[in-house]
């Protein structure tokens, strides 16, 4: 059991320095608190025959004096922990930027090159990284306990952490803001890599299988899982002619506006398809039977995603 | 409970049960103005976030119907305070008169604004969703006024309909009161003129600031 | 003497169900108020018990992560607004205010009464949700979490926490006009005890907080109902606002839930020191400043929110100064207890455990309000350890003590002291057993609200679940003995503990009318004589 | 009683008058703005407070009821704007990645 992870950043050592110097605090006043108390329990007991002395009036000394002091330290505090923190969340002009994108619950990270990621960051060492991020639906969490950095990822808007690793490894990412059920499965690592490592594995060296095409991915899953035979190759729909069922083509539907069996329109957007592959029965399309099975907890959230840009990839042009 | 020296047994005097009741009310209606402080801070947020596109809701309210609320709720507060006076001395026909007057005109401002006024805008697809009628840049900040809009009069007209069945107690029960003994009408009226206070602020917030310069 | 008052005891005016629930006293009603939050502890505990069972193991031991989810919101739903908000000001509140003013009820009894039906729908609503389906939003309900993507039964939880905050409003409201107008004659302000003043403070809060949270949460069930709002990102809402509104309810109301504990703490000090208070007037206004400095630090939940970082700052600061109050009364109570005659009965060990704990729980408060230490630790498990030792290990401990202190006055009858002090140091150790390992998780970086976690985090939180066992038992046990005393108990004297104060005067349990006579203040409170014999009968 | 009458009369008369200042405010004399709107909306509720309700005939727990409502109502509104006001904002249209 491993009580202390150091930091691998350098605001993260300044961050420890600063816990450090609050816990010495505390661990003063509780001292000074509790081996107060059980000095009066035991000198101070009703048995005891202690001489007491005659009682105090003025207190007034006493109250004022313990304020201050408890107020100038905490000033101090508060200067310590605030100068920090502004500096936490300015970034240095020179950061390399990467785009983080929260979803329920998958982190999807894109570098400048137009690599992406999932559940995983890979940044090259002893260079400033910012991070920007925002969020598809909720509020997200973007955490890296061993880089001390915390920020949540709110949904209509760019949130900016950055920092600067030191240590080559890999570490925990977490999200740390509540964000349905699957919140506690919304992890993944940072990898921290040399400079060299780091062009290496962007330009799709290594390691093997992180850069896998989403679309191309998604055609396997679309026939491993059995759409296609709904639905038809290239998703371009089916009927009791061709497939055996009348199914809605998918071909061109992102974006599109789709009627449901409820009588109400909504636009064919990512949700849409992910609540449709999951959850079909809150979906009925209109027109159609609902026959479609839900794949919820038979796909992962990243397969969806990769099936979702497969679809996505689809032109319209092939619609029958 | 109709004898004037009746008071309840934790009280001292009738008098100190009088006072207590109005500083009981006094209270509850600071209660009520940090009630709507989030409607004020969510008018503050909304039209922050693009004051341009929230202004272009503002103007599409009804000022005329909105001007003629504001007056009705004026004059109401003002029938409610002759109809208190009356009471103090002695005199409860007139009193019940003038309370009757400020309960019309109270019906009157909700007719005017669910009657007329909502029923316009939302024929004319204003309340704010997927059919929501205002188009362009402003479709977004137009449609967070309108989220505020109906929401803040639909809150204030609910308390309006309170005050409404208050007031409707009070004249039924117009035979308990005396000049020396009518609490209720005094508690009644601080609520019902409360209630136009919040008006007084939420008026300009509705359709003065977007059409102002 | 004695056999009159127990003949006209306000337990003995009338026995019917009928006469308890028509009944306008404000003893009954405190005592329909302890029946009520004492089922409500249970069920909130009983949800804490099955979350701390599933974290025993890495993967989660009740199988589905959104029963989990469902578990904590509950937990959340129940402690907060059933349980902690109301515990001590309905219950020890409601049977004190009068007696310690000298005032026969509180100034609209029928107004006490509506509170507690107020309070009983909106928990019949409440475990509506709960057993229609529950709620997986956490007590927080942060937007659009809550108004567009959860399942779940949150409008019904909405709901119930909008009429219990009106119960809320209403006893708050009840409390601060009865103290201004009931005071017995020669009550000055500055007579009173400093429960009351306590009391007075959480009213303020209760008064000026709970609409703004109740007006928040019609804005967000407007939202879900028809899918369009004010904190909708999708139309340039600002998420933020609601969390904003949310904390400037919610973190006042920790200083509803602790502050009535200050006030606790400071009667039973004084009585089992046989000493006045230290520095009356300090303390007395150190509880006035935190209910209005409290109201302006709510910043300091949302460090990682994305505020500006100016407002940051200023939340910062202002929360430092909120720090500074409860300090002072920390060092006075151990002042008071300097050079007194400290006897160690049950209320008095429970106290000390709640100065023990409140500091701790206050300390780690310091590491949140500094502001990078906080984008470090908040959001994992020192947080959640944070304020369990100030609502749990505080609260809860002062919950008890004041119990135990006044339990011979509101019932006639002693508790068995023996197993009084046993349940004390047992909730001390099993409560520090379940929560301190949890700042160490925390600052290892284990995120709240985590159905299953990495399996470093293991030994710690099995270390925790084992202190919950403990702790368990520590509160089951004065529900039995308490029990047992109704039946069983010794008969108590009017003044069993030899303390000063208005309600020591009365009869135990006091009659209907609270005094025979009213009476009239002449003496300061806290008037102990030193090494004065204390007469336990 | 004529006294009082009158001075509710007196009330109401300057109560439509600031309204109609408001209006002034709104569309004649557009220097004045939106801040004119505002001080007058918060003397109209001035007036209503003392004039209607009689704030100034009660005693001095009234007066701290009242006077508490607007302190905290000030904090609500204050420290809320702080945030968004000192925040700049970077909306996003796109979502995709």
């Amino acid at each position: 059991m491993n009580f202390y992870v150091p930091s691998a950043t350098v605001d993260g050592r300044e961050i420890d320095f600063l816990i450090l110097a609050l816990s010495l605090v505390s661990c003063a006043v509780l001292a000074l608190v509790f081996g107060l108390i059980l000095l009066y329990m035991v000198r101070y007991r009703a048995e005891s025959g202690v001489y007491r002395g005659a009682p105090g009036r003025k207190t007034w000394r006493f109250e004022i004096s313990w304020t201050v002091a408890t107020l100038a330290v905490f000033f101090a505090l508060f200067i310590w922990g605030g100068d920090l923190y502004v500096r936490l969340f300015q970034p240095p002009a020179d950061a390399l930027q990467i785009y983080v994108v929260g979803k329920q619950w998958m982190w999807k990270v894109e570098h400048q090159g137009g690599q992406h990621e999932i559940n995983a960051l890979h940044i090259p060492i002893n260079r400033p990284i910012q991070l920007v991020m925002t969020s598809e639906d909720v509020i997200h969490d973007f955490s890296v306990p061993a880089f001390r950095i915390k920020h949540d990822v709110l949904p209509g808007r760019y949130e900016s952490i950055w920092f600067e690793a030191k240590t080559p490894g890999t570490f925990e990412l977490f999200c740390t803001q509540l964000c349905g059920v699957g919140h506690y499965s919304m992890t993944g690592e940072v990898v921290v890599m040399s400079q060299p490592d780091f062009e290496n594995w962007l330009s799709g060296g290594a390691p093997a299988g992180e850069r896998e095409d989403l679309a191309a991915a998604g055609k396997e899953l679309f026939t491993a899982h059995g759409c296609s035979g709904c639905h038809g190759e290239g998703g371009v729909g089916g009927t009791p002619a061709t497939t055996g069922v009348n199914a809605p083509a998918l071909a061109g539907l992102l974006g599109r506006s789709v009627k449901l069996q409820s009588g109400a329109t909504v636009t064919a957007d990512e949700k849409f398809i992910r609540d449709c592959i999951l959850t079909p029965d809150k979906t009925p399309i209109a027109g159609y039977p609902q026959i479609m099975p839900s794949f919820s907890g038979q796909i992962s959230e990243e397969k969806v995603l990769r099936l979702i840009a497969y679809i996505k990839s689809l032109k319209s042009g092939s619609r029958t | 409970m109709s004898d004037a020296a009746a008071h309840e047994f934790q009280f001292a005097s009738a008098e100190h049960q009088r006072e207590t009741a109005i500083s009981g009310i006094w209270l509850f209606l600071a209660t009520e103005a940090l009630f709507f402080g989030p409607i004020f801070l969510s008018w503050i947020f909304a039209r922050h976030a693009d004051p341009s596109a929230f202004d272009v809701g503002g103007r599409r309210t009804d000022l005329t119907i909105g001007l003629a609320n504001t007056a009705l709720l004026i004059a109401s507060s003002f029938a409610y305070g002759v109809g208190l006076a009356l009471i103090g001395f002695g005199r409860r026909r007139g009193m019940v008169a003038w309370l009757a007057i400020a309960w019309a005109l109270g019906a009157a401002f909700i007719g005017l604004k669910f009657g007329v006024e909502w029923r316009t805008e939302l024929s004319e697809g204003l309340f704010p969703g997927a059919h929501f009628s205002i188009h362009g840049p402003a479709r977004s900040g137009a449609q967070l006024f309108f989220a505020f809009y109906f929401f803040a009069t639909a809150l204030h007209g609910l308390h309006l309909l309170i005050g409404l069945g208050l007031l409707a107690w009070i004249i039924i029960q117009a035979e308990r009161f005396t000049a020396e003994n009518h609490t209720p009408v005094h508690v009644v009226g601080l609520y019902w003129t409360f209630i136009d206070v919040i008006w007084l602020i939420l008026f300009p917030l509705i359709y003065l600031i977007g059409r102002a310069s | 003497m004695r056999d009159a008052a127990v003949q006209h005891s306000y337990l003995d005016d009338g026995r019917t169900l009928r006469s308890w629930l028509l009944t306008t006293d404000h003893k009954r009603i405190a005592i329909l108020y302890i029946v009520a939050i004492t089922f409500f502890f249970f069920a909130g505990g009983f949800a804490a018990f099955l979350i701390r069972y599933n974290l025993i193991s890495p993967k989660g031991l009740i199988g589905s992560a959104e029963t989990y989810n469902r578990l904590f919101s509950m937990h959340g739903i129940l402690m907060v607004w059933f349980f902690l908000v109301p515990a001590v000001p309905v219950t020890l509140g409601n049977f004190l205010v009068p007696l310690m003013l000298g005032a026969r009820d509180l100034a609209f009894p029928r107004l006490n009464l509506l509170s507690w039906y107020l309070f009983m729908a909106a928990g019949v609503v409440a475990l509506y949700a709960v057993v229609g389906g529950g709620v997986d939003t956490g007590w927080t309900f942060y937007t659009p979490l809550t108004s567009f993507y959860s399942q779940g039964h949150v409008i019904a939880a909405v709901v119930a926490i909008f009429i219990a905050g009106f119960s809320s409003i209403a006893t708050g409201l009840n409390f601060i006009v009865t103290i201004h107008k009931l005071r017995a004659p020669g009550m000055t302000w500055y007579k009173m005890p400093v429960f009351l003043w306590s009391l007075y403070a959480t009213s303020v809060i209760l008064v000026l907080a709970t609409p703004v949270l109740a007006m928040t949460l019609l804005l967000l069930a407007f939202e879900r109902i028809f899918g369009i709002g004010v904190f909708d990102p999708a139309i340039g809402g600002d998420p933020l606002l609601f969390q904003h509104l949310f904390w400037f309810y919610s973190h006042p109301a920790v200083y509803v839930m602790i502050l009535p504990g200050f006030g606790v703490i400071s009667e039973i000090i004084p009585a089992f020191s046989r000493k006045e208070l230290f520095g009356y007037k300090f303390v007395v206004w150190a509880s006035i400043a935190i209910a209005v400095i409290g109201f302006l630090v709510w910043g300091h939940h949302m460090f990682v929110a994305g505020t500006s970082l100016y407002s940051a700052l200023v939340f910062s600061l202002l929360s430092y100064m909120v720090a500074a109050p409860s300090a002072i009364k920390v060092f006075n109570w151990i002042a008071t207890m300097h050079k007194g005659y400290i006897r160690f009965d049950a209320p008095m060990l429970y106290a000390i455990g709640f100065i023990g704990l409140f500091t701790t729980g206050g300390l780690t408060g310091l590491f949140l309000a500094a502001l990078a230490a906080d984008v470090h630790l908040t959001q994992t498990y020192f947080v959640v350890a944070h304020f369990h030792y100030v609502m749990v290990g505080g609260m809860v401990s002062a919950y008890f003590a004041g119990l135990h202190f006044w339990w011979p006055k509101m019932t006639g009858h002693m508790y068995p002291e023996m197993w009084g002090r046993a349940g004390a140091i047992i909730i001390f150790v099993g409560f520090n057993l379940t929560f301190f390992p949890q700042f160490l998780l925390g600052y290892l970086g284990m995120p709240r609200r985590y159905f299953a976690y990495p399996q470093h985090f293991e030994a710690l939180n099995l270390l925790s679940s084992a202190g919950a066992l403990i702790l368990a038992v520590g509160y089951i046990l004065p529900l039995g003995y308490l029990t047992w005393s109704l039946l069983y108990g010794e008969r108590a004297s009017a003044n069993p503990w030899g303390a000063t104060g208005l309600e020591w005067t009365t009869a135990s349990p006091p009659p209907t009318e609270n005094f025979a006579v009213t009476p009239i203040v002449t003496q300061a409170p806290y008037q102990y004589r030193q090494a004065e014999a204390v007469n336990h009968e | 009683m004529t006294a009082i009458v009158l001075r509710l009369v007196a009330v109401a008369s300057l109560m439509f008058a600031l309204l109609a200042a408001e209006f002034a405010a709104t569309f004649v004399f557009s220097g004045w703005g939106r801040g004119g709107v505002a001080i007058i909306a918060i003397t109209m509720a001035a007036v209503a407070a003392f004039g209607f309700m009689d704030l100034h005939q009660e005693d001095v727990t009234v007066w701290l009821f009242a006077a508490a409502a607007v302190l905290w109502l000030t904090i609500l509104l204050g420290l809320g704007s702080l945030d968004p006001f000192t925040r700049s904002l970077f909306p996003t249209n796109s979502m995709t990645p």
